[in-house]
């Protein structure tokens, strides 16, 4: 990871960046690391463990880490598509930050080991498997050397899609209203996604209350809807909701759904070039319409 | 007609559908005002809102109608190409693709939700539209399973102005 | 008789799905009817007739007996009243009801054919002429040179007969038709 | 609290004989918030408008409900009510349950209770409606007028004569249209171009009309007085300002036996033209499809092939490489004039229409259709005004004249009647047998519709006086048998077939709208029919407005219409026209958006749906005036209120005025079906 | 090619026989496979329909059924009035209320209407490149090259359209089109879908005549030298009742079946095609167009060799011209 160090010394030390945010080791594992001294560059890894979505740093919401000063920040393949969603919205300009991206090749479903370990498909991150955004274009350091495919997940997020897919209507709603029966409206699944901008959600508006606030199955369901959808063509599938969420709620496969359903009916995949318009918010004249009268 | 004095109007189950219906000021409603001028004889489940545009329609609104005990939905506007806002039914139509899929992937039977174009001269589409959509529902039966998701009690919690008996006729 | 409420114009349109009352007496069906000046009621006559209620006089009538079926008048028609189907059933409901001014020599070809059909599952003209001698009374005529079809092949002595004569006789029955 | 009036309409019978109205009162009377009920026949009419009036005074009132019709009938009644009674107008909501009730349903349990729901749910509305005002916007007092047929001439030189300037844009060579290919005109067989001509001059002289000819409308953006459009003017390849209009080119012209457009086919022009004599402008245009010298681009000859026109032009005013070029127009007021054409019979259809392969249109070339037979009968037409028929330019002695030929004929994909056929029809019989004194014109007809004035006179003068014979019937086949054209016909009042041998056959085929219009609509944001034609906004009482504010419509391109009733309308569009220039500002409803700055987050979703433009960035600074970000800022000047901003907020920071998220989420609420 | 169910109807195998035996002729030429529908019955013609709508559709609905049961998808009816009743019980199937439901009870078998129905003016339109080949490839002189040919449809080939619908109704081209195909050329004429009496030609005789008069008239003032059909009832009309209607000193017209006249084109014997079983003698007619092509291609074979022969004098000339051009060339270059 001398390269990382590297370039992140050498921009913290003319002045081009403020604070530099990427990886460090830890007791437990993995964790995120904000150096702003030359010479702490030195405590920068990454490795396998290097799991979180660090762009959830650039969030606006986050308005205490941007008063620090331009941020170098390290991303992955896949933390590169949520900056470009930030550019996309306005809530990020490309001078705001210096990307240093890393070649990645999977990471493991957790961050928390003392040491790295080799992937296999007992331990890979299922996400990984498939990423297509490997060679990041939006950055302004691509770095590493190139990485070996992930490994294939004992069961892909899309097998388990597929699984559910295949179930009667019924079993769908037995299986989902169960998940989200468990909901505690900790709102962790928000607060780490990066692309959860708002200031002001729309979960805690009150006037009128869509969403009702106390943790019952209804208002859980609604919840989940709504986040589900005002993710679908943004979510760049990084998991850090389902990674966050307290009480297990199998969020990726909600957003993978979302991830077939935009691309099935409008061709969209997420992608790092921020110029790409996203799919809700545009058209097109022949659009698929078959299930209107 | 001699037989059709049940003034409850009720199928033999006793089940009545609740739908509500969201359409655009423009077209879907001025065509629900042409069914009515046409005296177009339709079931009478289904309580218009009325939007400026299907563009104004949010996916919420379908949710909501469901929490407070709707058996189904109607969403409908202008055809492509007819809306006065120029786009917002193309939008809208994203919009609702997306929401028609997930919920249908959550586990909603999506024949609870009808989605359709209804032009301001077509006072007939909107009688069959209104028809079929009730047909559909009353086969489904009450959307039990939403409402057994309300809190314990959420729902006695009635809303402003109670619903008023049905006896009054 | 038949109830109040209903009239020839909703028989015919419960049998056929036409509505007699789109027909506005344009004649463009009668202009082409190959028939037209042979026949006393002309298609958009008994269009008219339906649309009236006079049954009696449309069930009764020998014109309609004269149709050829050729659909030219349905094709023509502008207004989709297909006045071709509408002879059809009130053809039937004139057997029906049993006032079937059929011109002797029609009725007798209609029952000669289905008789035969009937009997052997398939049409022996030979067969058939006999028949529709006997039954027309038209014994003298010649009515399909017989001797020149015999002598070219196209006539035979003997009836083609089926083996499911059996089925083609249960037809019959379920629909209800005797020749 | 709210307290709100709520008025219930019987309609007469119309709501009263399905709706349990006095029910529906009982049952709104103890609603929450409402502070008063009140049934009766008539809401509309003065004593019930003085009724909500006088409640609204009385009860102190903050809210008002009315239950009656659609809004689209009575909203602006109600709400004037309501302002004259000092209530803000944006308090009072209609119920409708009359279209959405009791027209529609037969039980009256059922209806009533329904009528109960909807009321209802708009009494829980109007406890979120708030007090709005009215915006005011400016009117450009500019006029755009699409067609320069009659209907376009008349609507551009009344809306001019009126002081305002007006565009006319007309997609062919010249202005003129139609009407300048008639020969004499019903009832009164006076000379077409002699009453039209000196119109067409004039458009073209007013100081305050700015014509463009060979254009077409590319683009149209903005909203009632405040419309840009952009106008194609397509290459003429001629040079306006130097042309002087003296047809050396066309003489010079190699390519002479191009079918002219204006003689329906029936004469020829060449490939540098002016459509005919009294074209208005005079200067010709260069048909590229046509000409040797571009056919010759096309097959990619080094060398120009021709050039005789340029060549023979002594003012230098050809130009081979003249572009189509585009120009941007300020606008107040559009004027939709497009005309019509006629139903081409012939094999070849577009979609939804089928042909008429009986009557050997396109195939028999002595069967014509009206328009050609104009040309024929018109002194400045291909024959001078001899009735000559085109196979050999024989004198026809029997010409037969069919009616409703693809008029009224739902098989074939026009149901309609196309109105002016039965009166053309007599013309044509007048006029044939006044140039072929012994011909015999006979006219195939399923009803002669004559309504108008002095209409039914002409068509019996035709019969009485000139002794057309008219067959009631119509035609089942027409063919050619060697030199004649057989007609087979019945004649439904002797109970006959007919088959006539004509030399000519003239089939009156039915208007259509004109190509494009349906692309020209959607420009414009107006809808059109079935068929094509452009949708007036009221079928009685606003016959020349359109949907879209501040388009309006005349002559052929809303529904078949004869000359008078074309300028008839377009003088109506002119007065439509004068009178929104009459201010200088417009009131608009206020529903428009509004952005909550404090919630807003700047990701300007909201300006990527806007159809119209209205939505901006705009930076928003902290107390000491330091900018510290930016949000979303609505226009209401340009704001037409779809609200489609609103539904794509994720932080629900829009507001869409007059259809709030709470009015809404209220509706949604009241049906609320828990018992 | 794969087989289709073939069901002759009774005319085919009765008054008609020369249709069934040069379509039979053609088809193998074709190689188009015919298997004849095993017990089929009678479709009713216009007595099943005009007596009884439901009887009407039965009839023709067993033969279906057959057609079904015995693993096929397509059924070549030749006769148009056949053709027209099995597709008209087709569609009545389809489309009216009740009736699907009826028929398995009626017909006493399972039936699931899965199969569609052509005729034979259908079956050699979609066949015409390959009759094109096939014509153009045969060593005989085509007897009917250039000759002027009526195409005659009458109704039931083409009318209602939703029955038919294979063609246009007013205008229809696919008899033509076999014409073409077959070299010989189309005329057009006014007649082609006028009705020929169809049925009445037992119980009406003189209507017949009348009708058929008109239209025999109209093709010979078109200069046809015969008429296609492709119809038992129109050829009978036509041809049985022909010498009734006849004028006195008038050449008869010959009426041929399309598959007669694709036989022919082909090369077939006349025999082989029924042709000798016509009322209306076809022998006159054939051997003036045998005797024609054989001095057309005479004509042509001699003009080829004409042709060729100037052509190797030209060649000749020219290659004494190469070698004197050139000198030729560099004296032009010299003056």
């Amino acid at each position: 990871m001398s390269e990382v160090r590297e370039v992140a010394r050498k921009l913290l030390t003319d002045g081009t960046v403020r604070v530099i945010v990427g990886w460090e080791d830890a007791r437990r594992g993995a964790r995120p690391v904000f150096v702003t001294d030359p010479a702490d560059t030195e405590r920068l890894i990454f490795d396998t463990r290097c799991v979180h979505n660090l762009v959830t740093y650039l969030n606006p919401r986050r308005d205490n880490v941007a008063e620090l000063g331009k941020i170098g920040l390290v991303v992955k393949g896949c933390d590169a598509k949520a900056v470009a969603g930030l550019l996309r919205e306005a809530q990020l300009t490309r001078d705001d930050v210096v990307l240093i991206g890393v070649r990645c090749g999977g990471v493991l479903e957790e961050a928390e080991l003392p040491k790295a370990a080799s992937l296999s498909p007992e331990n890979v991150a299922p996400r990984c498997y498939g990423c297509d955004n490997r060679e990041p274009e939006l950055v302004d350091h691509l770095l590493g050397e190139s990485q070996p495919e992930p490994p294939r997940p004992v069961m892909t997020i899309d097998e388990r899609v597929a699984a559910l897919d295949a179930q009667p209507l019924e079993e769908r709603w037995a299986f989902w209203t169960e998940q989200f029966s468990k909901c505690v409206r900790c709102y962790a699944c928000r607060q780490v996604c990066p692309l959860c901008v708002c200031e002001r959600c729309v979960a805690e508006k009150s006037r009128p209350q869509w969403i009702e606030a106390p943790p019952h199955p209804r208002g859980n369901l609604s919840w989940n809807i709504t986040r589900a959808l005002h993710l679908a063509g943004r979510c760049v599938d990084c998991g850090e909701c389902e990674r966050f969420c307290p009480v297990g709620i199998p969020l990726s496969l909600v957003n993978r759904k979302l991830q077939h359903i935009v691309a099935e009916r409008y061709g969209y995949t997420v992608s790092d070039d921020p110029e790409s318009p996203a799919p809700i918010g545009d058209y097109r004249l022949d659009d698929k319409q078959e299930f209107i009268k | 007609m001699s037989d059709a004095v049940d003034t409850s109007g009720a199928a033999a189950d006793g089940f009545e559908p609740r739908i509500t219906a969201f359409v655009c000021n423009w077209c879907t409603y001025t065509g629900a005002d042409l069914a009515g001028t046409s005296r177009l004889h339709m079931a009478s489940n289904v309580r218009i809102i009325r939007l400026p545009c299907t563009g104004r329609i949010d996916p919420l609104f379908i949710v909501k109608s469901f929490e407070r005990g709707a058996d189904g939905v109607i969403v409908s506007g202008c055809h492509p190409a007819d809306c006065h806002y120029t786009s917002g039914n193309y939008h809208a139509r994203r919009r609702f693709a997306v929401f028609h899929d997930l919920m249908e992937f959550v586990g909603v039977d999506p024949r609870r939700m009808t989605f359709s174009w209804v032009s301001a001269s077509e006072g007939a589409k909107w009688r069959d539209v209104v028809d079929e959509a009730v047909a559909n529902v009353r086969a489904l039966g009450p959307f039990e399973a939403y409402r057994a998701l309300a809190p314990e009690d959420a729902g006695v919690a009635a809303p402003a102005g109670a619903r008023v008996e049905a006896e009054a006729s | 008789m038949s109830a109040p409420s209903r009239t020839l114009a909703t028989d015919i349109l419960e049998a056929t799905g036409i509505n007699p009352a789109t027909c506005y007496q344009c004649g463009k069906c009668s202009a082409g009817c190959p028939m037209a000046s042979e026949s006393d009621l002309r298609p958009h006559n008994v269009m008219r007739l339906v649309v009236q209620d006079r049954r009696e006089a449309a069930l009764s009538e020998q014109s309609i007996w004269l149709c050829l079926t050729c659909e030219t008048c349905s094709a023509r028609c502008p207004n989709a009243c297909d006045p071709a189907r509408v002879i059809d059933a009130v053809r039937e409901m004139s057997i029906e009801a049993e006032v079937a001014d059929m011109p002797r020599n029609v009725a007798a070809f209609h029952r000669a054919f289905l008789e035969q059909i009937r009997t052997n599952g398939r049409l022996h003209e030979m067969g058939m002429v006999m028949e529709y001698k006997l039954r027309s009374g038209d014994l003298m005529k010649d009515v399909i040179n017989a001797p020149g079809m015999l002598s070219r092949g196209k006539l035979s002595f003997r009836a083609e007969r089926i083996e499911g004569v059996a089925e083609i006789k249960r037809i019959f029955e379920k629909c209800g038709v005797t020749p | 609290m709210s307290r709100i009036g709520v008025f219930i309409c019987h309609c007469g019978e119309n709501i009263g004989r399905t709706v349990d109205c006095e029910a529906v009162t009982e049952a709104l009377k103890d609603h929450p918030g409402v502070a008063f009920t009140e049934d009766y026949k008539y809401m509309c009419s003065d004593p019930g408008q003085q009724l909500v009036k006088k409640a609204i005074e009385d009860n102190d009132l903050t809210g008002v409900v009315v239950a009656a019709c659609s809004p689209h009938m009575h909203e602006k009644t109600f709400r004037r009510a309501c302002d004259q009674a000092g209530l803000n107008k944006y308090m009072c909501e209609m119920a409708n349950i009359r279209e959405h009730c009791s027209w529609i349903h037969e039980d009256r349990g059922e209806a009533t209770e329904k009528a109960v729901d909807i009321t209802r749910t708009i009494v829980e509305k109007v406890k979120h409606n708030q007090p709005l005002e009215s915006i005011h916007i400016p009117v450009t007092k500019r006029a755009l007028v699409i067609g320069g047929g009659i209907a376009g001439i008349q609507a551009a030189l009344d809306i001019a004569d009126g002081g305002h300037e007006v565009v006319l844009v007309e997609k062919e060579a010249s202005i003129g249209g139609h009407m300048s290919q008639l020969s004499e005109t019903f009832p009164t067989l006076d000379c077409s171009q002699c009453i039209l001509t000196p119109r067409m001059v004039e458009a073209y002289q007013h100081p305050n009309i700015k014509l463009h000819t060979w254009s077409e409308v590319e683009k149209v953006d903005g909203y009632i007085g405040n419309f840009t459009v952009k106008i194609r003017k397509k290459a003429r390849s001629v040079n306006e300002d130097l042309c002087n209009g003296c047809g050396d080119c066309q003489e010079a012209c190699p390519a002479k036996r191009i079918p002219s457009e204006f003689e329906a086919g029936l004469g020829n022009r060449t490939a540098i033209y002016v459509p005919f004599p009294q074209a208005v402008p005079n200067i010709p245009v260069l048909d590229r499809q046509n000409c040797t010298l571009f056919k010759g681009r096309r097959k990619g000859l080094a060398k120009d092939a021709c050039g005789k026109c340029k060549e023979a032009c002594l003012k230098d005013a050809i130009d081979y490489d003249a572009e189509d070029t585009f120009i941007e127009e300020e606008i107040g007021a559009i004027v939709v004039a497009t005309g019509f054409q006629l139903y081409s019979i012939g094999r070849e259809q577009p979609e939804g229409l089928k042909g008429y392969g009986e009557y050997g249109y396109g195939e028999v070339p002595d069967v014509i259709d009206g328009l050609q037979f104009e040309r024929l009968a018109s002194a400045s037409g291909p024959t001078a005004g001899a009735i000559l028929r085109p196979s050999d330019g024989k004198e026809p002695k029997t010409v037969v004249f069919v009616h409703c030929v693809g008029s009224r004929d739902s098989e074939k994909g026009i149901s309609y009647c196309s109105k002016i056929c039965c009166m053309y029809n007599a013309k044509h019989a007048m006029l044939y047998k006044h140039k072929v004194h012994d011909g015999r014109a006979v006219a195939f007809y399923m009803d002669i519709r004559a309504a108008g004035k002095g209409y039914d006179e002409f068509s019996r003068r035709a019969i009485e006086e000139d002794g057309a014979e008219y067959i009631r019937g119509r035609v089942s086949r027409i063919f050619r048998d060697g030199d004649v054209v057989k007609v087979w016909g019945y004649d439904t009042l002797s109970q006959e077939q007919v088959v006539i041998d004509a030399d000519m056959v003239v089939l009156a085929t039915a208007m259509r709208p004109q190509d494009g219009v349906r692309e020209l609509a959607q420009k414009l944001s107006v809808s059109t029919d079935e068929h094509g034609f452009i949708n007036e906004a009221h079928p009685k009482l606003r016959p020349v407005e359109t949907n879209t504010a501040g388009v309006f419509v005349a002559g052929a391109c809303q529904a078949p219409r004869d000359i008078p009733d074309a300028v008839a309308m377009a003088s109506a569009t002119g007065a439509k026209v004068l009178s929104l220039f009459s201010a200088d500002e417009l009131e608009r409803e206020p529903a428009v958006a509004i952005v909550n700055e404090n919630t807003c987050i700047g990701c300007m979703n909201c300006a990527k749906v806007c159809a119209y433009g209205a939505i901006e960035q705009r930076e928003i600074c902290t107390v000491d005036g330091h900018v510290c970000g930016h949000v979303a800022y609505v226009n209401p000047g340009v704001c037409q209120g779809c609200g489609t901003c609103q539904a794509v907020c994720l932080s629900k920071s829009v507001e869409l005025q007059t259809f709030t998220d709470e009015q809404i989420f209220s509706e949604i609420n009241a049906l609320c079906y828990w018992e | 090619m794969t087989d289709v169910a073939y069901y002759p109807g009774c005319s085919l195998h009765g008054t008609s026989r020369e249709f069934d035996e040069s379509l039979r002729a053609v088809a193998a030429e074709l190689g188009i496979g015919l298997t004849e529908i095993a017990d089929w019955s009678c479709c009713g013609a216009s007595s099943g329909h005009t007596t009884d709508h439901l009887l009407g559709v039965a009839l023709p609905a067993r033969n279906l059924a057959l057609a079904e049961a015995q693993g096929f998808d397509t059924v070549l009816a030749p006769c148009a009035a056949c053709y027209n009743r099995l597709s008209a019980a087709r569609l009545a199937i389809a489309t009216e209320d009740g009736l699907a439901e009826q028929m398995p009870d009626i017909l006493g078998h399972p039936f699931a209407n899965s199969v569609d129905v052509h005729n034979a003016v259908e079956l050699l339109r979609d066949a015409s490149v390959t009759i094109e080949e096939k014509v153009a490839a045969t060593l005989a002189p085509n007897p009917l090259e250039g000759v002027k040919l009526a195409a005659y449809y009458g109704c039931l080939l083409v009318r209602p359209f939703e029955v038919c619908g294979y063609d246009d109704p007013e205008q229809p081209t696919s008899m033509d089109e076999v014409i073409d195909a077959c070299g010989a050329d189309d005329v057009d004429w006014d007649m082609k879908v006028e009705c020929c009496g169809g049925a009445f030609s037992v119980s009406r005789t003189a209507s017949v005549l009348r009708l058929g008069r008109a239209i025999i008239d109209n093709a010979r003032s078109h200069g046809a030298e015969a008429i296609i059909v492709a119809c038992p009832l129109c050829h009978s009309n036509l041809d049985l009742r022909q010498k009734a209607m006849a004028q006195r000193g008038e050449e008869p017209m010959p009426i041929l079946f399309v598959t007669q006249m694709v036989g022919l084109a082909l090369g077939l014997a006349p025999v082989d095609l029924g042709l000798g079983r016509h009322f209306v003698d076809t022998e006159p007619l054939i051997a003036r167009l045998v005797q024609q092509a054989a001095k057309r291609v005479a004509a042509e074979k001699l003009a080829k060799e004409e042709a060729a022969a100037k052509a190797a004098a030209r060649a000749e000339k020219q290659k004494v011209g190469v070698a004197a051009g050139t000198s030729g060339a560099e004296g032009g270059e010299a003056q």
